[in-house]
């Protein structure tokens, strides 16, 4: 308990949260609006992304793995996130 | 083989071989027939012959597993089979009904057997692959229950590994999903969805289990690796492949019927059910390479690494050639499914069998592994079959593609018999191809005969 | 601390990996059982011609040649759309009492199998009902 | 060669491999397998989207986006208070882990209470896989989760069952950190799906 450097990574962690769930507010603020088109699309998806690594990185504790662990996993959540953007560009065409 | 009663296997693998031969004859007269067509018509039409290839083929393959059970279930159990005269009874009456089957199909027409077999009583023949007769149907269950007793009893008493585990659930998932075939009602869409779960839960499911389990036993025997080592990755595969399988039953619930979302879920994990057999192929050769015994038997070594890749390449790659939903729009029921089961069976079930029967035969006549000479035979036998398959496999795959650019692709789609001439070429090349195999399968059973300098069991 | 992969987590994921999947299957067989109703035509099942149809179908074992909705052997036409292809029941009918029992020389032939004409109706009654199955608009075109 | 044929072969390869995430290896194959079947999942639905923008614009303002946004919450704070437990556990506070978790589990119940009214709402329109291509990846997609969610809830079930009776400590609580990948693995999929069904138009 008297440990200064766990306690550290508590206060991180709840960081990380404070974050993710601001983060969802934007998420809904947009969907609220009704914002629609690029820009808006372009921010939830980075907002996505920002979630995304921060959950692989200090929740699943990929920060402490390899970088191969983390480029397949964090590689998935890009990946992905691209093929949203790429087919949602494409039907605006 | 460090128990006595192991040896009930034996006769499981000769009847099994056999059944292979009877298998393989059939295949050749139905190959001769799709560019020969009145070749033996009305006396055996293709129909017979197609039932009695099948059949032999889905029964050689029970009784291989049941051999494979009653060899590596009492060495992996430590303990002798709960009751070895069961075993043989059971063998008997399996080799009985499956006989008179063949018997039946191919002396009265199908109808008659039928009729006088009691199909009135619970129809539930004439549907592909389920064409037995209810009688053989009811004595493939109690055969199968009887022989599960077996099993289970022998497991209970003794020591309780991965690999028993695996096999007795396959064992018993092959037996509950069996029942599904009495279930056969008069609405077609019913009929055709829970036939696959016979049909697909077999062979994308808990034959895998079986298969699985087999394999790593041969593993472990012939490379030395560590139990703990190979069990895990048993368990790790047949999660994937489980995982994959059961939700890709959805590849057949395209076009019978069914709800359009069947192609969404089905594409979908149908499309993952390469990887679990690629992982089994990496899994095999790992282990063999990092193996701390130099078996004796290459042959059987031979087979256990041809079994992943080949069941990688006709399971995985030919599956998923054509099991997405866009795609299948135009394959479904062309030679390409026909293509895809040749090399499917072949490479998984037909290779897996193999295998035990190579590592399992020469050590129930006593000897940890046959001569150098009649091993060099097997590989031979192994070559011919597997490239003849492959082959077998590409001319199916050219006749498909055929087909299908002709008959369901082009601007004016050609009537199918118009079709089938045009791929005729491709089907000549596939029985000549289907011959080579009856020879690789001859020089195969003669390695059972030739003697040599022999190791003594170990 | 890391690196480590134990035998009895692999076996509890695949227990529980295997039984969550098959949940989920069952969950979609179920969804399935639910809407079918309004695809395969069940209605027309109220013909007992039907019924006796598919049975006539089964115990000649006709799929031991033919396909019905892609499934089957692959040495004869396609028969889910029959009805259509030829344009009625009765093209269907004459086709099947047509065929020679001898076979026609060197062609794929089909067996003559003397059906009575009520058996020919049902057979035709039960190839209509599957044409009008809701297959997803599957075969591609009217060859089959 | 002959160092593949001496028994401490192993040993060597261990040291070599790469530094593994914690929790038991075998999860981790199965999230990834988890990983990519959700992955093509979610491709085959954007591509989907692709074809039909229309359908799925016109769709996508029926879905309940308050009670995804809650969801989103409520998984954000399983996962944190997951994080929290395995940190506690680490630093060997067994009752502030032990704590963590019910609060973790408690989140993963009132995602599925919601979830269950949100789905009782679409039930009660009459709405069903069969519907159109929008409600049937809707419901496909949210429905596959939602089972992820209970079976990551049973994970943590017994994860929690393991801790309270004293089964981990600072020493060894690699089952934890097994069952906490798995529930964070739930988690990251939610963070894909929220935004793009609900609210991407």
């Amino acid at each position: 308990m008297n440990v200064t450097p766990t306690r550290g990574i508590a206060r991180r962690l709840d960081l990380v949260f404070a974050f993710l769930v601001a983060a969802t507010g934007v998420t809904w603020l947009v969907g609220e609006t009704g914002s629609a088109g690029p820009a808006a699309v372009a921010l939830i998806l980075g907002l996505a992304l920002v979630k995304g690594w921060l959950v692989i990185r200090e929740f699943m504790l990929l920060r402490r793995a390899s970088l191969l662990w983390n480029l397949v996993v964090a590689g998935w959540l890009v990946l992905i996130l691209a093929t949203i953007a790429l087919t949602y560009w494409k039907a605006l065409r | 083989m460090q128990y006595k009663s192991q040896a009930v296997a034996k006769p499981y693998f000769i009847a099994a071989l056999a059944l292979f031969v009877a298998q393989i004859l059939f295949g050749l007269i139905m190959g001769l027939q799709y560019v020969w067509g009145d070749f033996l018509f009305p006396h055996i039409p293709f129909n017979v012959a197609r039932m009695v290839h099948t059949n032999a083929l889905i029964v050689w393959l029970l009784m291989g597993f049941m051999g494979a059970a009653y060899y590596l279930v009492p060495e992996e159990a430590e303990t002798e089979l709960h009751s070895p005269k069961l075993a043989i009874a059971l063998f008997w009456i399996f080799l009985v009904a499956a006989g008179l089957t063949v018997v039946g199909y191919l002396t009265v027409p199908y109808a008659t057997l039928a009729k006088v077999t009691g199909n009135d009583l619970l129809p539930t023949m004439g549907r592909e692959f389920l064409e037995q007769p209810l009688l053989t149907k009811a004595g493939i269950v109690v055969v199968a229950l009887a022989f599960l007793f077996n099993i289970t009893m022998t497991i209970l008493k003794g020591r309780k590994t991965a690999i028993n585990t695996v096999l007795l659930l396959g064992l018993w998932g092959l037996a509950v999903m069996f029942l599904f075939s009495f279930y056969n009602p008069d609405n077609l869409v019913k009929d055709k969805f829970y036939w696959w779960w016979v049909v697909h839960l077999w062979v994308e499911g808990v034959w895998e289990l079986i298969l699985g389990a087999i394999l790593a036993f041969v593993l472990i025997k012939i490379t030395g690796v560590d139990r703990e080592v190979i069990e895990k990755w048993l368990y790790v595969i047949i999660t994937l492949t489980l995982v994959t399988g059961i939700i890709g039953t959805g590849h057949h619930y395209y076009w019978i019927g069914t709800p359009e979302y069947w192609q969404v879920w089905g594409s979908i994990f149908s499309a993952l059910e390469p990887i679990p057999f690629f992982a089994m192929t990496l899994f095999a050769f790992n282990m063999v390479n990092r193996r701390r015994r130099e078996h004796p038997n290459k042959a059987a070594t031979l087979w256990a690494l041809g079994t992943g890749v080949m069941a990688f390449l006709g399971a995985g790659v030919w599956g998923f050639l054509h099991t997405l939903a866009p795609v299948n729009f135009y394959t479904h029921g062309t030679q390409i499914t026909a293509a895809h089961g040749h090399m499917a069976f072949y490479g998984a079930y037909v290779m897996v069998n193999l295998t035990i029967i190579s590592y399992a035969m020469p050590l129930m006549r006593g000897r940890a592994a046959n001569s150098n000479k009649s091993q060099v035979t097997e590989m031979w036998g192994f070559w011919l079959m597997t490239v003849s398959i492959v082959f077998i496999t590409l001319f199916l795959t050219a006749a498909g593609i055929l087909q299908v650019w002709l008959q369901r692709v082009s601007d004016n789609p050609m009537p199918f018999m118009m079709a089938q001439d045009q791929a005729s070429l491709f089907y000549w090349l596939r029985e000549w191809t289907g011959v080579v195999f009856l020879v690789g399968l001859v020089v195969y059973l003669a390695s059972f005969f030739i003697k040599g300098e022999e190791k003594a069991a170990a | 601390m890391s690196g480590t992969f134990t035998t009895s987590t692999a076996r509890n994921i695949f227990y529980g990996g295997t039984l969550f999947f098959l949940l989920v299957f069952l969950a979609l067989t179920f969804q399935n059982e639910q809407i079918i109703p309004k695809r395969d035509r069940r209605e027309m099942l109220a013909n007992p011609q039907i019924a006796e149809g598919k049975k006539l179908w089964e115990t000649n074992n006709c799929i031991g040649c033919h396909t019905l909705l892609g499934e089957g052997a692959y040495f004869a036409p396609e028969l889910g759309n029959v009805v259509v292809r030829l344009g009625s029941k009765e093209a269907v009918k004459a086709f099947i009492k047509g065929r020679p029992a001898e076979g026609i020389a060197g062609r794929r032939s089909m067996p003559q199998f003397n059906f009575s004409d009520k058996d020919l109706d049902a057979i035709a009654d039960f190839l209509e009902y599957v044409s009008k199955i809701d297959a997803a608009k599957w075969p591609p075109n009217v060859q089959g | 060669m002959t160092e593949t044929l001496t028994g401490d072969a192993p040993v060597s390869r261990a040291a070599a491999l790469p530094r593994h995430p914690p929790g038991d290896l075998a999860i981790w194959v199965f999230i990834l397998a988890e990983l990519l079947a959700f992955g093509v999942f979610f491709a085959v639905y954007a591509v989907t989207r692709m074809k039909n923008a229309a359908l799925f614009d016109a769709m996508q303002p029926n879905l309940d986006r308050n009670a995804g946004a809650i969801n989103t919450v409520l998984l954000l704070a399983g996962s944190w208070c997951v994080a929290r437990s395995v940190d506690s556990i680490a630093r060997d506070a067994r009752p502030a882990s032990v704590r963590w978790l019910g609060a973790a589990i408690a989140c993963g119940g009132g995602f599925l209470v919601v979830k269950v009214f949100e789905y009782a709402a679409k039930f009660a329109a009459g709405i069903n896989l069969a519907t159109n291509d929008f409600y049937m990846f809707y419901l496909s997609l949210t429905f596959f989760h939602f089972m992820h969610v209970i079976l990551g809830m049973a994970i943590l079930i017994a994860v929690w069952i393991k801790a309270r009776a004293g089964g981990y400590s600072a020493a060894d609580h690699r089952g934890m950190e097994t069952g906490a990948a798995y529930w964070h693995m739930v988690d990251l999929v939610w963070i894909i799906l929220f935004p793009l069904v609900y609210v991407m138009r």
